[in-house]
């Protein structure tokens, strides 16, 4: 059974609600950023919300915390790490996932549910997805425009590096309607949208556990 | 003309950015860092210079919570 | 001044003019020297300043708030601590309470608005319960003018910004625009959270010896305000900018106190907690002397400061943000601290408990304040109103935006674009109504917010309150306010609980504010009687006065219900083809006299409003209620601001489906009109028969097609929603 | 030694904060202006102004998309 490792801050906010939403397709286990051992753990996910109050950047103070770089450790050694929303900003900070996330367009935090389109199904966290596949999944964020430099994004679309995309205008004017991305070797994974609040029926949508499945297919020590 | 503003959390009020900052270059290395505070630039070309103030009074800056700062430069390329 | 008998050789006397300038009358001055014995130095006359003012003391609302019925079996913790509480079983507690930020959200809109919230929700954990959930009331002035579009984006972003940040779900809230309020703008918020009910903990101090934590932020000079006063001797010209009054919130430094605060408790590390609000450790400091019937010396040296030279009185008064105090036994300080450190949140010993009666406040060992608990807490005098029911009209009509006769078609589009109508899209879209993972119902899906609970059963939680109906008629109109939550938790199967308040009123000095306070306060009282529901808490909020007068009396009702499935509950909008639609509960024509059509026409306010058969609409309520819990209704909404018509559009709009009206009576009265109790719903013809046998209903149409159809007119969906969506301009 | 470092959107990548700026200048009467850009002030005391530049580039700007530019000031009080 897959073991997830659910990555905390000070000042993450969804934590326990991904925690929840591993523990419906495998183990869990929270994890404190001042801790640099992962519990040998078969996929991490690193959360949304407002670690270090995203002052100063959304990010850029969490990427320096001692599991952060365990996790650099484990996802150059190729295990799967899930980013959601400012853990999508954390690993896009700590050089893991290419780009950056700037203050939403409208310059306004925006929370509503939003229409994904699963654009690769060869990543840890959409192989039990279709490729074309639409996801009701809510976001909620203030810094969700995705950016990479013209050349940049244009060899993130060649690769297949843009594994979701908001149907219809990206709700934070992110360039080419960019939802989430991998990192080339694809074991990386980030996204604005809140896939795990989108996994019972409570939520009116359970399309986000087809993340969390796609990761509990992992065969453990990956 | 080329006009810099400097836009600041007055003394005295609160900075939890400047808090978060200051806590966080310890742990990078950095070390001898005191007094941090984060603030705001705006940057702008602007034909009557004399307007500035007014503009950061009624706009660019919040009086109430910031103290701002006009930097003027030469002509804008 | 002369110094007699004071302790503090050498040390100024402020004497009876700084006291009132400081806001004391000289009758209440006098009393505090009674009570002390003698004159109060600086830090003591600070202290009375603060505890004796209208906010802390609640010196012309108390008596009144004595007679609002505070019992019920459910009842966990009422009036008098932070927070109310009620059980919802299997040993979970539920608290709830809402208070006012308005002067501080009049000032400073993003910062006031914030640091409102991050009170508020202090107070929920200040007792143990974890906070899940955000309502906020706004009331401004009209969206015409410049400032109340400054005021409204600002807030809202402010309540945004601490909520989202903070981790805690904002669910709801409501928003009233009328010109009344366009100097002094309203910004209430409520919080609910979450307890174990043996993690509850009280703030009342105990045990002489034991120390007294401070933790959280350090100390400046926030919200110093009015006791600056006392400095400003020393101030010279431009050293003004030092003393700042605007309380700048930190959500990210209340996230971790949050946390702090619960592991203290889960580990049984703490005798009692108190958040530090108004007054900040003055206020707290007594109030946990007060209600544990000890003593308390405090060094003011010992506290974490931001600012090196703050003199005693400074640390005192100052509402600096994110702090909380409480006292743990000597043995466990060290656990105490280290958990903070854990949170990286600064904590610190700042005294012990005393056998004695009184608040020392030392500095570096030396008294620099002795004042009796008593004197400040229970000695503040209270005051009767002398209420006078106002012979001539007190609020100007509204401005008129709508010509009279205009045609139903005009008159629909009209009401759904009116700012008091019109979707709250633009607003709640700001705020995360989902972190915690807990939200069942979000707002637009129906009347109430609801939440799922750790028990398997739901919350519903609904604030509202229509200052325009309360001063047309502050006894009906606080009535309406409670049974329009009422309506609301029944909309979604929700059974009342507990209900909070908060009173935001004019200056209670004044006769006809007087009036206006003492009857809405009846009129809750009376309500809540018929109801059976407690007062479990709340907050007085008077004096909100500007140039142009009185706001509108506004008692903001937050109203907690609880529900068996919350995967039950009733969503608004209209979803099956061929439903039959029904009105429900209404058996006289609504008047349009003080209704939102009314209002767009600039007709002056009414003399009066309807009276209401509480009991007749609590048993449609109860109706209602068992039919959604029975899931036997597609849909449910009550008819509020704009009647039936609108309630009908809110319907179709909310489901992105048509309905076809079969009404013959197209009297505007009956359309637009406005009284409490009635309902639209919508089900299979079965279900309305089964709800017929409970109440009379009247089958005013079906579902379908996409376009609102009555008679000959015909609204496309499209247009509904463009008019529907008219806030959207006032965030551009 | 108090250091400022100005921090700025890197040319070519939108600038919401600017343009909203920009629009919001003529309707309070503000003419004239054009260019504006919002960027990040930060000020600190640091001992060893060499350690500024590896600040920037590891924590204060992010280089993907900002620009910093340092400015040193005479000693601090
Ligand atoms: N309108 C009201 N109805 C019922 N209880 C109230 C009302 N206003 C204040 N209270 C109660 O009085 C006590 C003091 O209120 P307040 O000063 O706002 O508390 P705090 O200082 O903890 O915010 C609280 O227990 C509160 O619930
Ligand atoms: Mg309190």
């Amino acid at each position: 059974m897959t073991r997830f490792g659910v990555l905390r801050f000070p000042g993450t906010c969804d934590d326990d609600e991904a925690l929840a939403a591993c523990e419906l397709v495998g183990d869990g286990v929270m994890l404190w950023h001042g801790d640099s051992d992962l519990q040998g753990v078969d996929a991490i996910v690193v959360p949304g919300g407002f670690s270090y109050g995203d002052y100063l950047r959304c990010g850029a103070i969490a990427r320096f915390s001692p599991a952060m770089a365990s996790v650099v450790e484990f996802a150059r050694d190729g295990g799967p790490v899930l980013g959601i929303c400012n853990g999508f900003q954390i690993l896009c900070e700590a050089g893991l996932l290419p780009g950056a996330l700037l203050p939403n367009i409208g310059l306004r935090f925006i929370c509503h549910q939003a229409d994904i389109e699963v654009e690769h199904a060869d990543t840890p966290f959409t192989q039990a997805c279709e490729a074309g596949e639409l996801l009701s999944i809510p976001v909620k964020h203030h810094d969700g425009r995705f950016y990479a430099p013209p050349e940049q994004l244009e060899a993130l679309e060649a690769n297949g590096q843009v594994v979701f995309r908001y149907v219809g205008d990206a709700p934070n004017g992110s360039s080419n309607g960019i939802a989430g991305v991998c990192n080339e070797r694809r074991n990386v994974v980030g996204l604005m949208p809140h896939p795990e609040h989108a996994v019972l029926p409570l939520h009116g949508s359970e399309d986000g556990l087809k993340l969390f499945a796609s990761a509990a297919q992992v065969p453990a020590g990956v | 003309m080329r006009a810099r503003i400097l836009i600041r959390p007055k003394a005295g009020i609160l900075d939890p950015q400047g808090i978060a900052v200051e806590r966080a270059l310890p742990a990078l290395g950095f070390s001898g860092v005191a007094n941090v505070h984060v603030g705001r630039l705006v940057e702008l070309d602007v034909e009557d210079v004399s307007q500035l103030d007014a503009m950061c009074q009624k706009l660019l800056a919040n009086p109430l919570v910031e103290d701002y700062e006009i930097l003027e430069q030469s002509t804008h390329a | 001044m002369s110094d007699t008998a004071t302790p503090f050789r050498g040390q100024a006397i402020p004497g009876v003019e700084q006291a009132v300038a400081l806001g004391l009358t000289r009758d209440e001055y006098a009393l505090a020297c009674d009570k002390l014995g003698r004159e109060p130095n600086e830090v003591e006359l600070a202290m009375f300043s603060l505890l004796w003012s209208e906010h802390c003391g609640y010196k012309h609302s108390k008596k009144l708030l004595r007679t609002l019925p505070t019992e019920s079996e459910r009842m966990v913790m009422g009036p008098g601590e932070n927070a109310g509480a009620v059980d919802i079983g299997d040993g979970w507690v539920v608290a709830f309470k809402v208070e006012s930020h308005n002067h501080p959200s009049a000032v400073e809109p993003f910062q006031g608005a914030a640091t409102g919230v991050g009170g508020i929700l202090r107070d929920i954990f200040a007792i143990g319960a974890r906070p899940i959930a955000v309502l906020d009331s706004l009331r401004f002035g009209e969206p015409g003018s410049e400032r109340t579009r400054y005021l409204l984006d600002h807030a809202v972003a402010g309540i945004g910004h601490y909520g989202n940040s903070v981790g805690v779900a904002t669910i709801g809230g409501e928003v009233y625009f009328e010109a009344p309020y366009e100097t002094n703008c309203l910004v209430n918020a409520m919080a609910l959270g979450l307890a174990r009910r043996e993690d509850m903990i009280r703030s009342a101090a105990a045990g002489p010896g034991n120390a007294l934590i401070l933790f959280g932020a350090t100390t400046g000079r926030d919200g110093i305000g009015g006791a600056s006063v006392l400095a400003s001797a020393e101030l010279g010209e431009g050293e003004e900018s030092k003393r700042p009054t605007v309380q700048v919130g930190d959500p990210f430094a209340e996230n971790k106190l949050i946390e702090c605060s619960l592991e203290l408790l889960e580990r049984g590390l703490l005798v009692s907690l108190q958040d530090l609000g108004a007054a900040g450790l003055t206020s707290s400091a007594s109030e946990m002397a007060s209600a544990g019937g000890v003593g308390i010396d405090l060094d003011v040296a010992r506290v974490p400061l931001r600012e090196a030279d703050m003199a005693p009185f400074e640390i005192m008064v100052s509402e600096s943000q994110e702090r909380m105090l409480c006292v743990a036994e000597p043995a466990r300080v060290d656990e105490v601290l280290a958990v903070c450190v854990k949170w990286e949140v600064s904590g610190a010993v700042i005294g012990e408990v005393t056998g004695g009666d009184a608040l020392r406040v030392l500095q570096g060992g030396v008294v620099v304040g002795d004042v009796p608990v008593a004197a400040l807490v229970d000695d503040c005098p209270l005051y009767d109103l002398a209420p006078e029911a106002p012979a001539a009209p007190l609020y100007d009509p509204p401005e008129a935006t709508l010509a009279a006769g205009t045609s139903v078609r005009e008159t629909l589009l009209a009401l759904l674009a009116s700012p008091n109508i019109a979707s709250r899209r633009p607003l709640f879209e700001q705020y995360d109504c989902l972190v915690g993972a807990r939200t069942a119902r979000r707002p637009e899906q129906a009347d109430a917010a609801v939440l799922a609970m750790p028990t398997g059963a739901g919350i519903a939680i609904s604030i509202d309150g229509s200052g325009r109906r309360v001063a047309i008629d502050p006894y009906r109109g606080t009535i309406e306010a409670v049974l329009e939550c009422a309506a609301n938790l029944a909309c979604v199967g929700g059974d009342p609980l507990g209900l909070t308040n908060c009173l935001n009123f004019g200056n209670p000095e004044k006769p006809h504010i007087a009036w206006q306070l003492s009857e809405s306060v009846r009129g809750l009282g009376d309500v809540c009687r018929a109801l059976d529901v407690p007062v479990v808490g709340g907050n007085v909020s008077l004096y909100n006065e500007g140039a142009d007068g009185p706001i509108y009396p506004t008692p903001v009702v937050g109203m907690v219900g609880e529900l068996p499935d919350p995967l039950a509950a009733g969503q608004l909008g209209f979803s099956r083809e061929g439903d039959v639609v029904a009105l429900v509960g209404w058996d006289a024509t609504p008047p349009l006299a003080g209704s939102e059509l009314a209002k767009l026409r600039g007709e002056p306010l009414p003399s009066e409003l309807p009276a209401t058969d509480i009991a007749e609409i609590a048993a449609v309520h109860a109706a209602i209620r068992d039919a959604v819990r029975a899931r036997d209704l597609s849909s449910c909404h009550d008819i509020a601001e704009g009647g039936l018509l609108v309630a009908v559009a809110e319907a179709a709009l909310a489901g992105a489906i048509g309905v076809r009206l079969t009404l013959d009576d197209l009297d505007e009265a009956r359309l637009f009109g406005e009284l409490p109790g009635g309902f639209v719903v919508s089900g299979d013809a079965a279900a309305i028969d089964r709800l017929e046998q409970r109440v009379a209903l009247q089958r005013i149409g079906s579902v379908g097609g996409d376009a609102l159809v009555l008679g000959d007119e015909t609204w496309s969906l499209g247009e509904l929603r463009a008019a529907h969506g008219a806030l959207a301009t006032l965030f551009p």
